[in-house]
């Protein structure tokens, strides 16, 4: 393997469209770069911002956040709060002297397992060149240990 | 709904014992994950975190895997599972069954996805297993969490609907109608029968479609439990397995159904005639107001308002003049049916190729190029010829005709599948042509294909009857000679493989086996009801092999070509088979839901109802008295979006708590692994 | 034939050299772009659509069989690949998307090294044209043309002269061709591509 | 202003120089600025490619390279020459395609201190540009001299609708665009079939009776079709339409005489330009009677074009064509109005 930075992303998966996408890859077997790791809600609505910052204050270098095409919610309307708070989470992370683009929204339908790989692929490739994320460290205070430091070894410990 | 508050519900440290169950799905999985390293790992690493056994098995699924699990939870006191394979929405039942059997909360038992998510989408054999490995921590950290939970049910609606009113719909329909149960049959034409009632004759046996079909259709126009609805589409689905709410349009036909009797003047009467682009595949005619053939079911005609002449000019209305019973409504509006339905049968069938696009063969450029559909019109005693089989002249019979095989089909440029029915779409063409004509007939064909019952015989009998075969795809049909004897004829340009040389062969006719596509709004239909699409487009069953008419999406079954390219026999079969899975269920007479609710914490809630506004299904009211919120669990659906706004965290979901989430990030991440042990 | 260990010689040689089987694998390999070669699934599509086919000695799928079977020396020694005119016909027509006109180039590539081709006057064509260009940067039909014929067809050398002569005298043929300006730059560079080729 | 870059490719300025000559002459009007790359080299045709695969790639892309540079990713790349055109397409496609020999290229280009990165040109053909950039509706506001009767074979070739990586045309087989850019001009335009069948290429070279052949079916079905002439978009056709037509007759005892046209040249005669600027007179067969049916200049020597044959429809019903897509549509409808 070359020496190439593997991020590590947490995503965000609604119960009826988006995880159903992730199941629809795996079943069509389209490829797709292992950084991801998903966490099934039932719908994007649930997703507390909270959670998008635990995830990368705990070691994550991106968080993908996806759900239902606007419009086809199965709890008719609730993706358009996981849309606003998209929205804050980005403006808060750009507070905090962090790239914003580490959370990404994806709309993916039950149908779209093609769109769900292809989509963690360049979301992969958009971290990737990003680079790690040093939680803490963006804003100047270097002093500060960020649980990420501490996390990351036992990480990249993991492969073996 | 025993849960009310998730403070104190988890065990106290050092009281769970978990048990980490990896399957191997034969090679699905243990191809691209060490599972036995995996499991290995979990016993180890995760021990601290309450793991008291981790094994592998090859199929966990199986009953042998099951009695594995019941028996570890009986003889090691196991209070929490993991089984780490499949998607949950495929066997998270059959896992939580056999927890509940061995006397545990089903809802303590957690899957996790390593075969959908991990060893089907990734090849790095190293990665692969360690995502495995991180994902089966976040299920640890996650179960650690999770409380007994108590199922609720609900009744199953006995109504059934069947989308499509082609041969797959109609057996589905008569099936279940039989069976005593309401049928709701939904077609957007004007009439029943789909494809199959434009065919002529039907391999291998050559029966008369028309005349096998008919009997059918008519029972399910005068059966007394199914309401047809014709000329009507689906419009909005809600709602879940057995409570499903289905919005419908019913389109104006402009006619009074209750008033019609069919007679059949209107159409007489009628001074505009059309191309029929639909029935009739564009060689015939029909009138602006029509009933799209004889035998159609219901024999109500519709108005055709796009060439209606009163409609685009004022005045004519000659069919309201003749119209004995009054039946005439120039005025009828759209009308929006809204009906309750207990399960749903897509039967929506298919699209025929559209052969323009192989610009090589020229059809709607070379006018004796046909399509199979044409062909299909063509040798019908009831089509534009009366079954004569003429040229585009409209007189002249063909000497010489040549048939293509896989018209769009295995094709990367098209359609990269074998559309299954056209090798031997076209041994009938060639036995009609032969039959009706005399002609000399050429097959072009990649591959011959002909399994199933009777057909290869079939084969046997159109070689015998002297049908000359060429193995190879056609590069193109021209009509620029290049010798005399090709002038005036279509010159078929091939490689015959067998012998290795380009050949060109002229003909009088070119028939092109175009193949089977999904319906062009496939992917809206499958959004509309919550299933999923192949690439292709095609639905997607439950299981390939296991499932082949079910989704899913509970409570929706599939039948006939919409699933994939099939033939009459086997749509008839699935058609059949999915009632025999609605039957089912609704003999089950309720389901079980998840339990997956919100409820407030009334000593946290502030009373600020910022969730207030948030809940689309009114579960949500604020107790002015006591100024806190309160959440009705019967209207509640568990989406969680109250639960992700309330600013004071009073507000909890049952499956999917904050503690659990926040434990399966941090497991995800792997912070559990250096972490102290959880027992003392 | 008593002797039961004389049946362990074939009384023909087999044709096939196992080592060969890398044949197709090494075609895919020297072609630009993915040459989906081993999807090929023998429809005869590209067969059927060349304009050439009637003066190859095997069809470009007989062609890919052979690839398939590790018939080396019988593929390269066939004109199939000389005679392809370039139309991409069969590319845009072949339903597995083999990128066949590329696998031409390809092969005619690999004769020329293994001087396996049996009639000079294409690979002769195609050299004395990249000599010109390597020389001058620009190419010019009359000096290449006339060079040519005079070496494969000097009889119709005779009935091409009127041709030449009015293309001459309408000055739609140079006697001398232009010399691009910075020749020592493209030679550095494809001196330098002829070496990475080399490593290959 | 549409401001582009052009790679002329070697034929331009020697066997094609009509097309140049023309090109340059229609440039103005249209309001089409072409900026001729500075010391560009040959592509290598269908040659390079078949001696070795490096450096062929490697030639072409010291082309992509001077263009890149000059461009500053805002002007499109346009080679009016198809196999120019495939061949600037072709490298820049496959180095995107497989990043090894992207890779491999850049690596020779550095020797001469260039470096090319896939994807920041657009290559594009002399006709495409004109009928999607420019647009029908200017070229019809430029037409003064209709070419009202003149019967006109439009004549594509191999290379430029395939194998098309970019989907810019409207058909691998039976593209319409020189067909609707014709029409535009006012000409009478021959359902052409063989619109996209091969010249011969380089045949004429090393398999002269193959190319002869298929010399002789594209003219004897032009001829069929009572075209006055035919039309081209690429010099290799001309060339061996034109230029070995005598050769042709001779071979096979036949007497076509079809003259053989750059597009640009009938853009430009209708257009009102003199016939000398626009390259007439260079072809080997004698475009008179194109000119003569147009009363331009040259006394008729020729009769004038038989009326066209009636096409009368009866019988069955015929399909409609497919739809290609609203971007032809449109021009189908621009040219019907």
């Amino acid at each position: 393997m070359t020496d190439q930075f593997e991020p590590t992303i947490i995503g965000f998966t609604c119960n009826w469209c988006s995880y159903r996408a992730a199941d629809l890859a795996g079943t069509a077997r389209i490829k797709y770069p292992p950084n991801v790791r998903l966490i099934r809600l039932m719908c994007s609505g649930r997703l507390d911002p909270t959670f998008v910052f635990k995830a990368l204050a705990s070691g994550a270098d991106g968080v993908m956040i996806t759900g239902c095409h606007p419009g086809e919610c199965h709890y008719i309307e609730q993706n358009y709060k996981a849309l606003r708070r998209f929205h804050l989470m980005r403006r808060t992370l750009q507070g905090f002297g962090l790239e914003p683009t580490r959370v990404r929204l994806v709309w993916a339908s039950a149908a779209e397992g093609a769109k769900f790989a292809s989509e963690v692929a360049s979301f992969v490739e958009e971290i990737r060149s990003l680079g790690p994320l040093h939680w803490g460290k963006n804003n100047g205070k270097d002093d500060v240990q960020s649980p990420t430091q501490q996390s990351k070894p036992e990480i990249a410990e993991v492969p073996a | 709904m025993t849960e009310k508050n998730d403070v104190n519900t988890t065990l106290t440290g050092g009281q769970e014992k978990i048990g980490v169950y990896i399957c191997h799905c034969g090679t699905n999985i243990a191809g691209v994950v060490d599972v036995a390293q995996v499991a290995a790992w979990a016993a180890d690493k995760l021990k601290h975190r309450g793991v008291v056994i981790a094994r592998d098995y090859k199929f966990m699924c199986s009953s042998l895997g099951q009695e594995l699990i019941e028996k570890d939870i009986k003889e090691l006191g196991l209070n929490r599972v993991i089984v780490a394979a499949c998607s949950p929405h495929l066997h998270e039942k059959t896992f939580r069954t056999a927890c509940s059997n061995a006397g545990l909360n089903p809802y303590l038992c957690e899957m996790v996805s390593i075969r959908e998510q991990v060893s089907w989408v990734h090849t790095d054999k190293v990665a692969a297993t360690a995502k495995a490995k991180a994902m089966i921590s976040g299920g640890v950290e996650r179960v650690r969490h999770q409380v007994p939970l108590e199922a609720m049910t609900v009744p199953i609606h006995p109504d059934t609907m069947i989308v499509g009113g082609g041969i797959a719909g109609i057996q589905s329909a008569l099936e279940i109608a039989d069976a005593g149960h309401h049928v709701y049959m939904i077609e957007r034409e004007p009439s029943i029968g789909g494809h199959m009632a434009q065919f002529d004759k039907t391999f291998p046996t050559l029966d008369c479609a028309a005349c096998i079909l008919t009997p059918k259709m008519v029972s399910v126009g005068t059966h007394p439990h199914v309401t047809l609805l014709t000329f009507s589409e689906v419009e909005k689905v809600e709602g879940y397995v057995g409570n499903f709410t289905v919005t419908v349009r019913k389109k104006a036909r402009k006619i009074k159904e209750d008033l019609c009797t069919g007679c059949g003047i209107c159409q007489e009467k009628c001074p505009k005639k059309v191309i029929d682009d639909v029935y009739e595949a564009g060689l015939g005619y029909r009138k602006a107001v029509y009933t799209p053939f004889p035998q159609a079911v219901p024999n109500t005609p519709v108005m055709d308002v796009e060439n209606c002449t009163y409609y685009e000019k004022g005045t004519c209305k000659a069919c309201e003049k003749f119209c004995p019973t009054e039946a005439i409504d120039f005025n009828q509006q759209d009308e929006i049916l809204t009906f309750p339905v207990g399960n749903i049968v897509l039967a929506t069938g298919y699209d025929l190729f559209d052969a323009r696009r192989v610009t090589n063969y020229g059809y709607a450029r070379l006018p004796n190029v046909f399509t199979s559909l044409e062909i299909e019109r063509l040798s019908n005693a009831a089509g534009p010829t009366n079954g004569e089989i003429v040229l585009r002249d409209g007189k002249t019979q063909p000497k010489t005709v040549g048939i293509i095989h896989c018209v769009g089909s295995r094709d990367r440029n098209f359609n990269n599948y074998c559309s299954v029915i056209c090798c031997m779409q076209s041994l009938k063409f060639a036995h009609l042509m032969h039959e009706r004509t005399g002609a000399t007939v050429y097959n072009f064909y990649i591959d011959m294909r002909t399994p199933y019952k009777d057909y290869d015989e079939f084969y046997q009998r159109v070689l015998e009857e002297g049908t000359l075969f060429v193995r190879g795809k056609v590069a193109e049909v021209t009509d620029v000679p290049r010798i005399p004897a090709e002038q005036g004829k279509l010159i078929i340009q091939v490689e015959d493989t067998l012998i290795g040389k380009q050949r060109r062969i002229p003909v009088d006719m070119v028939i092109l086996s175009s193949g089977l596509e999904p319906r062009k709004d496939s992917y809206e239909t499958a959004k509309k009801f919550g299933i999923s699409c192949s690439a292709n487009g095609w639905f997607t069953e439950k299981h390939p092999k296991l499932d082949p008419v079910a989704t899913m999406t509970e409570g929706i079954y599939i039948a006939g070509c919409a699933q994939g390219p099939k033939d009459i026999p086997t749509s008839v079969a699935q058609g059949a088979a999915a009632a025999a899975r609605v039957l089912g269920k609704i003999e089950q007479k309720e389901v079980a839901l998840e339990p997956v609710r919100a409820s407030v914490i009334e000593e946290r809630c502030s009373g600020c109802r910022i969730c207030n506004g948030l809940c689309p299904f009114n579960a949500i009211s604020f107790h002015e008295d006591r100024m806190v919120t309160e959440i009705n669990p019967a209207l509640c659906q568990g989406c969680g979006t109250c639960v992700a706004a309330c600013p004071a965290g009073a507000i909890t979901g049952t499956g999917f708590t904050n503690d659990q989430i926040m434990a399966q990030i941090e497991g995800l991440l792997l912070l559990n692994i250096g972490q102290e042990p959880v027992a003392a | 034939m008593t002797d039961v260990s004389l049946r362990a010689v074939p009384l023909v040689p087999n044709p096939v050299q196992i080592e060969d089987l890398t044949l197709l694998e090494e075609v895919a390999s020297r072609t630009a772009g993915v040459s989906r070669l081993e999807m090929c699934i023998q429809c005869g599509t590209c067969g059927g659509s060349c304009p050439s086919a009637a003066i190859m000695d095997h069809t470009p799928r007989m062609l890919f069989a052979m690839l398939r079977a590790g018939m080396r020396e019988e593929a390269l020694k066939s004109n199939t690949y000389w005679m392809c005119v370039s139309c991409y016909h069969c590319v845009v027509r072949c339903p597995q998307n083999v990128h066949i006109a590329d696998v031409m180039y390809t092969l005619k590539s690999m004769a020329i090294q293994a001087k396996l081709y049996q009639d000079s006057t294409a690979p002769d064509f195609s050299k004395t044209f990249v000599d010109m260009v390597e020389e001058f940067g620009r190419s010019f039909e009359i000096g290449l043309a006339s060079i040519h014929y005079l070496k494969h067809f000097p009889l119709r050398l005779a009935n091409m002269t009127p041709m030449g002569m009015g293309m001459l005298s309408k000055k739609r043929m140079s006697l001398l061709p232009k010399r691009i300006k910075n020749m020592d730059q493209l030679n550095a560079i494809l001196k330098r591509a002829k070496e990475l080729e080399a490593v290959q | 202003m549409n401001d582009y870059l052009l790679y002329p490719g070697c034929s331009m300025e020697t066997s094609a120089r009509a097309y140049y000559d023309s090109l340059k002459a229609i440039s103005k009007p249209i309001g089409l600025n072409l900026n001729e790359i500075e010391d560009w080299n040959c592509c290598g045709a269908t040659e390079y490619l078949g001696i070795s695969l490096a450096p062929a790639y490697a030639l072409i892309a010291r082309n992509l390279a001077l263009a890149a540079n000059a461009s500053n990713g805002k002007q499109d790349l346009v080679a009016p020459c198809s196999a120019c055109y495939l061949n600037l397409a072709k490298a820049d496609h496959y180095m995107r395609e497989q990043p090894k020999l992207g890779k491999m290229v850049n690596e020779a280009l550095a020797a001469g201190g260039l470096s090319y990165k896939p994807g920041s040109l657009e290559v594009r053909h002399l006709l495409d540009v004109i009928v999607y950039d420019i647009g029908l509706e200017t070229i019809e506001k430029n037409v003064v001299r209709p070419l009202t009767g003149l019967r006109v074979a439009p004549y594509l070739g191999c290379m430029v609708p395939r194998p098309d990586y970019e989907n810019r045309w409207s058909d691998h087989e039976y593209p319409i665009e020189l067909d609707v850019l014709l029409k535009a001009l006012g000409a009478d335009v021959i359902d052409y079939p063989l619109k996209t069948e091969c010249c011969g290429g380089h045949m004429t070279q090393i398999g002269p009776e193959t190319a002869f052949e298929l010399i002789r079916r594209l003219i004897a079905t032009a001829d069929e079709h009572e075209a006055d002439t035919m039309v081209t978009v690429c010099p290799m056709c001309q060339l061996n339409l034109d230029a070995y037509q005598g050769e042709t007759n001779h071979f096979f005892g036949t007497n076509y005489h079809m003259p053989i046209l750059f597009f640009t040249q009938l853009m430009g005669l209708a257009f009102g330009i003199e016939p000398k600027d626009l390259g007439f007179g260079l072809e080997l067969v004698s475009a008179r009677n194109v000119l003569d049916s147009l009363g331009v200049k040259a006394p008729p020597e020729t009769p004038p074009a038989p009326p066209k044959r009636p096409r009368k429809q009866e019988g069955l019903p015929r399909p409609k064509p497919l739809s290609k897509g609203p971007k032809v549509d449109e021009l189908e409808k621009e040219v019907a109005q």
